[in-house]
């Protein structure tokens, strides 16, 4: 077993830990916050990866920006004591049937796929620097990208719609 | 493309005259203004053109469809003015979600690659739960976006999930290398899965049964004119895609996965029928009616190959009758807090034209003849009896029957009940449309070669 | 030709016009002018009668018209023609003949009543449908007539319509007539389509060339046929409505119910003799039906007490009589009894009108008696009937009786017994009829003795000349030397061969017959003169003359069987079966709404269960694709 | 340059991201409270980020990464919205717990 | 000068007469209707010369439909039926008052339009869409101007309508499924299709569905009795008068020559529905408390007959079958105008509280009791010679059929003279019964006149419909 493969485990640990701590405690704001160690152990990943960019990138916006979102959500309905109604058995067994079912029927189907086999593909290219990023970004992608400030103006829009108070039309 | 940039600018036209003040010109500006890009659509109809690393493809089932989406945001605009009378300081937010929602919707059948897809659909959906959850003083406005929310956002996980696998099998996003990848070699599972995740997730968008249920919540608590919207344009900008991501992406789909589709298309017809019939709130019966729908187009996927013009046709008769039926529901329900049947007793007596188009509306999605709905439907048959699946076509046709049932209930209320209040005013502007969409609706009835040849 | 179809149309046309000027112009006529413009329709065309009857002998295959064509069946077409020969020409005589007379009788007869002029408008049309029905060149034509008498006998059975009970006998005639209409319409159905016409004349000139035809449709034919025969002709099983049309008014029964339509069964028959010589074993059935008849409707008359329903069984069962000669193929005997008996039994029920007319109304012989002093003319002229009916010798009744006794005789001797059994009962009958009503005591109130009058003339002349012919009509059919069968040999070729010969047989024959009808009057007289019996009252009537008192409560079996069933399944299905089947139908909407608002319940808001479907569906879809494929 | 899917293998990292993705699932079922459904949510789009990533890799190919920066954008943009929504109801309705908007049904 | 004048007249009158508003409409309404029966006797005379009045446009290229309006003796004949009858239906709603009169005749004119249609379409979908569209009016005005408790009104209709539509929705899919094999729904096009005995079957049950359901055969007639009471005597009249033998066209014109195979095989059964609708109706109708309803039992019963007639494929039998019909169009009109002209005087239909109305009535008597007897198939009469040549196709096939079917002559009466003896007999009733108007009575003569002429003269129309019948039994005989 390589380093890699460990260091891989480990961060999979985490994450999967600290994702089952988010939707299991019952305190909103250790909630966010084991999210946000999951979402560094994520950045792990693409720093395993190597995508460097990537990880700083998901770091600003989940961990600084999201997630921050979030806490001042929580924070803005005073919400760090637990309110939660007693969840009827129904509701657990539910998830619990669904969760289980999801799992076994997706993994089930990765299993009994074909193995890939062979070495994976490695053609030496540098493929996921910062430039060579921003040169498909902005060249390839220019459209999505630019249709992504689109999808950013719609939401900025709504959320100010949303909240704003209306002025009384007399 | 030029359609897709033209109303973008449109959009931020409209959000440019919030900041001169120039509240009273939007609606017309606006309406003025798509036309115009209708036009240009129009013209453009029948280059076939790819913009961009093939991240738009301009064709003409993007044409079309792009042009129906515009005619109907104009009707939806133009029911704004009514609508939003008493919010006039938020309505260039309102038309210029609405502009936006539609350039989602054109990137939607226009995309060559999957992220312009991806992002095309989550702009429509963002601006559907903010459209949903805009009133923002009435709870069920924010139990409608809420809901919808929740459900779109997890619709959305699951495309995206899907687009991955597709990504991972394939390399690409691009639609022309997958469908050429996909015909030829051997294929990682990842690939199917992924096409059958994307699928799920659009299935979700149209509302088709096991997926359904929050459109009739959605539909019933969100302001009429956004019920409007989601049953007419997002309903038909979701099948249109649906369609087209299949079409393109993989030339002949699976049997087994045919057979999914039928039993899809059989359950959302019988359940949206079935459970429309015990509705009295108006909005919610369409929304049943419209999942009912969305089983009937569903069965255009079984003959991919040769039925996108009867998709354009039925979801342009659908979609007119349901702008119809809906102008007329505004006008009813305006000032009432709900779509109760109730307040349609007597429509017939004390607003004979809107009572007439309200039935002729219902009976075009009923499917009676010389509406467009029949022909909508019968094309459907043709196709569908020609793939084989003649149970399908018979089990679609006892749903023709259990339909009839709830669009005439509103029908008898209309007619056979004593009005409870009187109604004041005529906004010209409802009556207008709701008078060209039946009128529309009706030459598609009598011409249909008119659309049903655009894309033969 | 052209001459002929013009007196032809005359003939048909004088009563129907008749009928259109009553039913327009009658009620300001007045009721004078309208009874005699209906009387004159009827001599217009008893005259045009007798122009072709003068003309005949010329002619002896008779004349032929076609008017137009009528209706166009696949293998045949019918004409809508008229066929007068010996035959027709020979009913038409004594339809539009004792037609005239009834008519007369009518207009001093029907006086008080306000709808006089209607009632002359039925008299009419009844006389025009009887002459189609003659006339008819085929089995269609001839039904318009058929149909068309029923019709009229309706009209006129419910002429006072505002008496339910009326219209009740007037319905259960149409209706029981329709069930024979309905048989001939299967004799007429199964003849067209073996032998593509319905023609008189090319159905007889089909059936004698015709190589092989399937002799059991044609005796299905035969007895469907015979059926209608029945219903028209009141024969049993459908004999029951006669007695009931007696509601009608009195010269309605002597003209309908007894001198011309119900004989029509035995034209009919007789026109079509060569269709049911073929088929001996319908020939059986109808000489039996017939024996039957007449004696089952004779047993009833020995008891009855209404005066004109005496004279309805009796009716029943002259024609059972003549059933039965039919049956035994001696057409020209049952049609020479066809006509004494429209003399002597028109004269009955005309004399019995006058009777009535008389009495105010009264029909009960039991509120009579010892009207012979008061009415002298209707006395004797009813007296010299009931002497023909009862087949005194000399009267015209004895010799077409004699006739058919003999016929019956020589083919079947308990056949024969029947029928003199039958005739010795109509002597008893008539005479009890007789005695109870001209002899004794006055059995009424002062007040209708009080009013005891003769007739007016326009009354008693029908009867006096109905009188005259029934005594002498026995002339057209001497034993041994008959006109009659001369006169019919073209349609009854059979006589030409036959030979007439008196036997001994013959003589001891004729004298037990009449002997037989001495002996029914000299009980009668012993009973009712010597013994001055009066009927008992309803109530008191025990035994076996209870059980024909009420007719041997066929019209209770027939109401058992038929009426009442259908009247129970009609409420059956009107309310069980129809909100049954009415059920099942809304029952597929009751269901699906029941299955909708349970469905409703799964909509339950919860975005959890939302979701959880959701999955579960992408589960299913996914593990049905990717799991279940493998 | 190694690929690192030699040492770890993308089966494996398909697991992980099926597994989160489904940890994402389960949270949203399982889970009353909006605010952590939310981030339920965001767990689901971040699994597949990751196996985006670990794809991009696999095809030695950039437009993967790129895809996430769109996927991260369009998170984002539903987050506002979707906190937006949830700050009205919670005027409205002094809670946020999904079992309360039971109000449409039927 | 085509056919496809009469339905621009019917269509035209009928936006004119909604746009002449209500004090007029009745009169527009009646010019249309006497004009569209004008040209049709006209364009009868063009036929008769030999000029072809048929019409067919391209209309749907994909898929491929035509506008094809095809003029055979048939299809004149029915066509005349429509047009003849829409002017006296609507000349005998004119004693009464009816609220928004302008719909309520311009919805008449256009279901006339529709059933006009309907007789002429020849190619399927044409055909199937006027067939539809026949429904949407006669709803309307029997939901609208109905009579009765409005509950109970709206669920016979509504009942009405959703059957008819169900069945109708399976001719479609049988339509659609022949036009895969054909490639056109011209009827010369599907004439040639060479379909195997299973789809013979599935077909003719698909469009047996249909006309079972409209005609109505039992047990597929609960909606009739119903919707019959329920509707205001005009739209009874169309119903009885015109709308069901659109069914009974239908089967001649569609479902016999298109599943011959299976016409043949199974003629039996379906002989036998009608046989049984005959005794069925009849029975049923005896019993009925309601003029109306017993009317309607009355038709399902002639109507019945004339099916069983239909299945014979005997030229008598379709011939019969055609006559039938036209004679049944009048003389339930005139019947139910009758029930509507007592109506108008005693706001009754109750049978019960008539009667005694001969007395003060005579004339309005006479008439009434020739239509009875035109009814109950008198000779002379019109109906005589339909159910004469059907009792005779039907002794073809089998004498027991006859026997059977021939006992609507004698149920027939019973049911019909006892309705008239309680309707109009007894004891002069206490209520005035004024005597018919001139326009009730030119109405009931011109029935009464139609009934007679050609009860006497059948030879036009025989020799009308003749040829295009044998042209259907050549299809229907041909060898597949």
């Amino acid at each position: 077993m390589s380093t890699i493969l460990i260091i891989f485990c480990v961060l999979a640990a985490i994450t999967l830990a600290t994702a089952f701590l988010t939707i299991f405690s019952k305190n909103p704001i250790h909630s966010a916050i084991y999210l946000v160690i999951c979402f560094f152990s994520i950045a792990g990943h693409y720093l395993l990866l190597n995508a460097q960019f990537l990880a700083i990138v998901h770091i600003i916006v989940y961990s600084g920006a999201i997630m921050i979102l979030f806490l001042f959500t929580i924070m803005l309905m005073n919400l760090n004591e637990e309110h939660e109604v007693h969840k009827p058995r129904i509701t657990r067994l539910g998830a619990i049937v669904s969760f289980c079912l999801i799992c076994i029927v997706l993994i089930l189907i990765f299993i009994n796929s074909k193995p890939i086999v062979g070495e994976y593909v490695t053609t030496g290219e540098d493929y996921q620097s910062i430039k060579v990023l921003g040169k498909i970004l902005l060249n390839e992608y220019m459209v999505p990208f630019e249709f992504a400030s689109i999808l950013l103006l719609v939401a900025m829009i709504g959320t100010v719609l949303l909240s704003k108070k209306e002025k009384l039309q007399k | 493309m030029n359609t897709l940039i033209a109303i973008i600018g449109l959009g931020v036209l409209c959000l440019l005259f919030e900041i001169f003040n120039l509240r009273k010109a939007i609606v017309p500006i606006t309406i003025i203004g798509l036309l115009g890009v209708l036009g240009l659509t129009i013209s453009e109809f029948n280059s076939t053109e790819s913009y961009y690393n093939n991240m738009i493809v301009v064709s003409k089932f993007s044409s079309t469809f792009s042009s129906l989406f515009i005619v109907l945001t104009i009707f939806l605009v133009a029911l704004g003015h009514n609508f939003y009378e008493n919010h006039q300081s938020k309505i260039s937010d309102y038309i210029a979600i609405k502009i936006f929602l539609l350039a989602g919707a054109v990137a939607m059948v226009s995309f060559g690659n999957l992220a312009m897809f991806f992002l095309g659909i989550e702009v429509l959906s963002i601006a559907l739960y903010i459209l949903a959850a805009s009133d923002r003083m009435n709870l069920k406005s924010n139990e409608a976006g809420m809901k919808y929310f929740l459900m779109g956002s997890f619709a959305s996980g699951i495309i995206l999930f899907g687009i991955c696998l597709i990504y991972g099998a394939m390399g690409s996003f691009d639609v022309t290398e997958i469908s050429e990848l996909s015909q030829s070699a051997e294929l990682p599972i990842w690939f199917p899965i992924g096409i059958v995740l994307v699928t799920i997730g659009m299935l979700f968008k149209v509302a088709a049964v096991p997926f359904h249920f929050w459109a009739p919540d959605v539909y019933e608590g969100s302001p009429a004119l956004t019920t409007a919207l989601m049953s007419t344009l997002a309903k038909v900008v979701a099948m249109a895609t649906l369609y087209k991501l299949l079409s393109v992406m993989n030339a002949d789909i699976s049997e087994s996965f045919k057979i999914i589709v039928v039993v899809i298309s059989m359950a959302s017809m019988t359940v949206g029928n079935i459970m429309a019939l015990r509705q009295t709130n108006v909005k919610r019966m369409l929304a049943f009616s419209g999942v009912s729908h969305a089983g009937f187009m569903l069965m255009t996927l079984l003959s991919l190959s040769t039925s996108a013009g009867s998709l354009l046709y039925y979801a342009s008769a659908y979609s007119l009758s349901g702008i119809a039926a809906f102008s007329v529901i505004l006008y009813v329900c305006k000032n009432r807090d709900n779509e109760d049947i109730v307040n349609f007793h007597g429509l017939g007596k004390t607003n004979p034209l809107l009572a007439a188009i309200l039935t002729a509306a219902l009976l075009s999605m009923a499917g009676i003849p010389i509406f467009a709905g029949f022909f909508a439907k019968l094309v459907l048959f043709n196709q569908t009896i020609q793939a084989g699946y003649l149970a399908l076509v018979i089990v679609a046709v006892v749903n023709s029957i259990i339909s009839v049932g709830y669009y005439f209930k509103l029908i008898l209320a209309m007619y056979t009940k004593e009005p409870n209040e009187e109604r004041k005013g005529t906004p010209v502007i409802i009556y207008a449309v709701a008078v060209i969409s039946i009128v529309l609706n009706i030459v598609l009835g009598l011409f249909p070669s008119l659309v049903l040849d655009l894309l033969a | 030709m052209e001459m002929n179809t013009n007196i032809a149309l005359v003939l048909v046309l004088a009563p129907f016009l008749g009928f259109l000027m009553n039913v327009f112009f009658g009620k300001s006529l007045g009721k004078l002018l309208s009874g005699i413009l209906g009387t004159l329709s009827v001599v217009v065309s008893f005259i045009a009668t007798v122009y072709f009857f003068s003309g005949i002998a010329a002619q002896p295959e008779g004349i032929r018209i076609v008017l137009f064509d009528w209706i166009q069946i696949s293998n045949f077409k019918v004409d809508f023609g008229f066929q007068l020969d010996q035959l027709s020409i020979l009913w038409l005589l004594f339809v539009t003949g004792i037609g005239s007379l009834i008519h007369l009788y009518s207009i001093s007869y029907m006086h008080d009543d306000e709808n006089m002029h209607k009632f002359f408008a039925y008299l009419n049309l009844f006389i025009f449908f009887m002459i189609l029905l003659v006339i008819g060149s085929n089995l269609l034509v001839m039904f318009i007539g058929w149909e068309g008498v029923g019709l009229c006998s309706y009209l006129l059975i419910g002429f006072w319509h505002k008496n339910q009970e009326f219209n009740d006998a007037a319905k259960k005639a149409f209706i029981m007539n329709r069930i024979g209409d309905l048989g001939l319409l299967i004799g007429i159905f199964i003849l067209g389509s073996l032998f593509s016409t319905v023609d008189f004349a090319t159905l007889k000139t089909a059936i004698a060339t015709a190589p092989d035809y399937n002799d059991f449709w044609v005796a299905v034919a035969a007895l469907a046929l015979f059926i209608g025969a029945c219903g028209k002709s009141a024969q049993i099983p459908l004999y029951t409505w006669l007695p009931d049309a007696m509601a009608g008014p009195t010269p309605v029964s002597a003209l309908i119910h007894a001198a011309t339509m119900v004989t029509a069964g035995i034209f009919m028959i007789t026109r079509l003799n060569f269709l049911f010589d073929l088929v001996p074993s319908v020939q059986s059935i109808i000489a039996i039906v017939g024996a039957v008849t007449a004696l089952v409707a004779a047993t009833i008359g020995l008891v009855q007490n209404d005066i004109k329903k005496v004279l309805a069984y009796s009716t029943v069962s002259q024609l059972g009589l003549m059933f039965l000669a039919l049956g035994l193929g001696a057409y020209e005997v049952a049609v020479f009894h066809v006509i004494t008996h429209a003399f002597f039994k028109a004269c009955l029920f005309l004399g019995s009108g006058s009777v009535i007319h008389a009495l105010h109304g009264e029909q009960d012989m039991r509120n009579m008696g010892g009207l012979k002093k008061a009415m002298p003319i209707t006395f004797v002229t009813m007296l010299i009937a009931s002497l023909a009916i009862s087949g005194v010798p000399l009267f015209s009744g004895f010799f077409s009786k004699d006739e058919i006794l003999l016929v019956a005789f020589h083919h079947n001797i308990p056949l024969w017994a029947v029928a003199s059994v039958a005739s010795i009962m109509t002597a008893f009958y008539m005479f009890r009829l007789m005695f109870l009503t001209f002899f004794q005591e006055f059995r009424g109130t002062a007040e209708q003795k009080h009013h005891l009058h003769e007739s007016p003339s326009l009354i008693t002349i029908p009867l006096i000349v109905l009188a005259i012919l029934a005594t002498i009509g026995g002339l057209i059919s001497l034993p041994g030397n008959s006109w009659l069968n001369e006169y019919l040999t073209p349609i009854l070729p059979k006589l030409a061969t036959a030979e007439h010969h008196l036997g001994t047989t013959e003589y001891i024959l004729m004298a037990i017959a009449v002997v037989g009808g001495l002996v029914g009057i000299g009980i009668a007289y012993a009973k009712y003169i010597k013994q001055n019996t009066v009927p008992t009252e309803d109530t008191a009537i025990t035994g076996f003359s209870k059980v024909l008192y009420n007719k041997y409560y066929v019209d209770e079996c027939y109401d058992a069987i038929f009426v009442k069933p259908i009247n129970v399944l009609s409420r059956f299905f009107r309310d069980t079966l129809e909100t049954g089947l009415s059920a099942l139908v809304f029952g597929f909407g009751k269901v699906t709404n029941e299955i909708s608002y349970q469905g409703k319940k799964i909509q339950n808001g919860s975005i959890g269960l939302y979701l959880f479907v959701f999955v579960l569906g992408l589960c299913a879809i996914v593990s049905y694709l990717f799991l279940a494929q493998q | 340059m190694n690929n690192i899917l030699n040492h770890i293998g993308i089966e494996n990292y398909i697991f992980l991201s099926v597994i989160l993705f489904c940890i994402g699932v389960f949270g949203v079922l399982y889970r009353r409270n909006a605010i952590i459904v939310f981030m339920s949510i965001e767990i689901m789009l971040n699994a597949v980020n990751l196996l985006f990533v670990a794809f991009s890799t696999y095809h030695q190919d950039a437009q993967g990464q790129v895809f996430v920066f769109f996927s991260m954008a369009v998170a984002a943009a539903e987050v506002a919205v979707g906190l937006a929504i949830l700050v009205s109801i919670f005027r409205n309705l002094g809670s946020i717990t999904i079992d309360n908007l039971k109000n449409l049904k039927g | 000068m085509n056919v496809s004048l009469i339905l621009i007249i019917l269509l035209v009158g009928a936006f004119a007469t909604f746009l002449a508003g209500d004090k007029l409409a009745s009169k527009v309404a009646l010019f249309f209707g006497l004009a569209a029966a004008a040209a049709s006797i006209v364009l009868l005379n063009h036929y008769n010369l030999g000029k072809n009045i048929s019409f067919i446009n391209q209309w749907i290229t994909q898929p491929n439909i035509s506008f094809a309006l095809k003029a055979d003796g048939l299809s004149m004949a029915m066509l005349l039926l429509t047009t003849v009858l829409t002017p006296i239906i609507i000349f005998s709603s004119f004693g009464n008052d009816y609220k928004n009169s302008k719909s309520f005749y311009a919805l008449i004119l256009f279901m006339s339009f529709a059933m006009a249609g309907t007789f002429l379409a020849s190619d399927g979908l044409l055909y199937y869409i006027f067939w539809e569209l026949s429904l949407i009016p006669i709803y309307f005005i029997a939901l609208m101007w109905g009579n009765g408790d409005t509950e109970e009104r709206k669920k016979a209709v509504v009942k009405f309508f959703i059957y008819t539509l169900a069945g109708s929705l399976f001719m479609l899919v049988a339509f659609v499924y022949m036009y895969q094999k054909a490639g056109s729904l011209l009827l010369e096009d599907l004439y040639k299709l060479n379909l195997t005995a299973t789809e013979q079957l599935w077909i003719f049950l698909a469009f047996f569905l249909a006309y079972a359901i409209k005609i109505p055969l039992i047990p597929f007639h609960t909606w009739q009795a119903n919707v019959y009471q329920k509707a205001p005597t005009v739209g009874t009249m169309l119903l009885s008068g015109i709308m069901l033998k659109m069914g009974l066209y239908s089967v001649i014109r569609w479902q016999l020559p298109l599943a011959p195979l299976a016409a043949k095989e199974y003629m039996y059964i379906f002989i036998g529905l009608g046989i049984a609708g005959v005794i069925y109706g009849s029975i049923v109708a005896l019993k009925q408390k309601d003029l109306k309803k017993l009317l309607a039992y009355s038709s399902l019963a002639h109507v019945g007959l004339i099916a069983a007639g239909t299945y014979t494929l005997t030229l008598d039998g379709l011939r019969g079958a055609v006559l039938q019909m036209i004679a049944h169009g009048f003389v339930v009109v005139g019947l139910f105008y009758v029930a509507e002209i007592i109506f108008r005087r005693y706001e009754t239909r109750a049978i019960a509280e008539m009667g005694g109305i001969r007395t003060q009535s005579p004339k309005f008597t006479s008439m009434f009791l020739i239509l009875v007897l035109a009814s109950v198939a008198l000779p002379t009469t019109f109906n005589f010679i339909g159910e004469f040549t059907v009792l005779y196709s039907l002794s073809q096939i089998n004498i027991w059929f006859a026997i059977l079917g021939g006992t609507t002559i004698i149920l027939g009466a019973y049911y019909m003279l006892k309705m008239f003896q309680h309707a109009m007999l007894g004891e002069t009733n206490s209520k005035v019964f004024a005597d018919v108007t001139v326009n009730e009575g030119i109405t009931l003569v011109l029935i009464i006149g139609v009934l007679f002429f050609f009860g006497m003269y059948p030879k036009p129309i025989t020799d009308l419909i003749t040829p295009s019948l044998e042209e259907i039994l050549t299809q229907i005989n041909r060898i597949n």
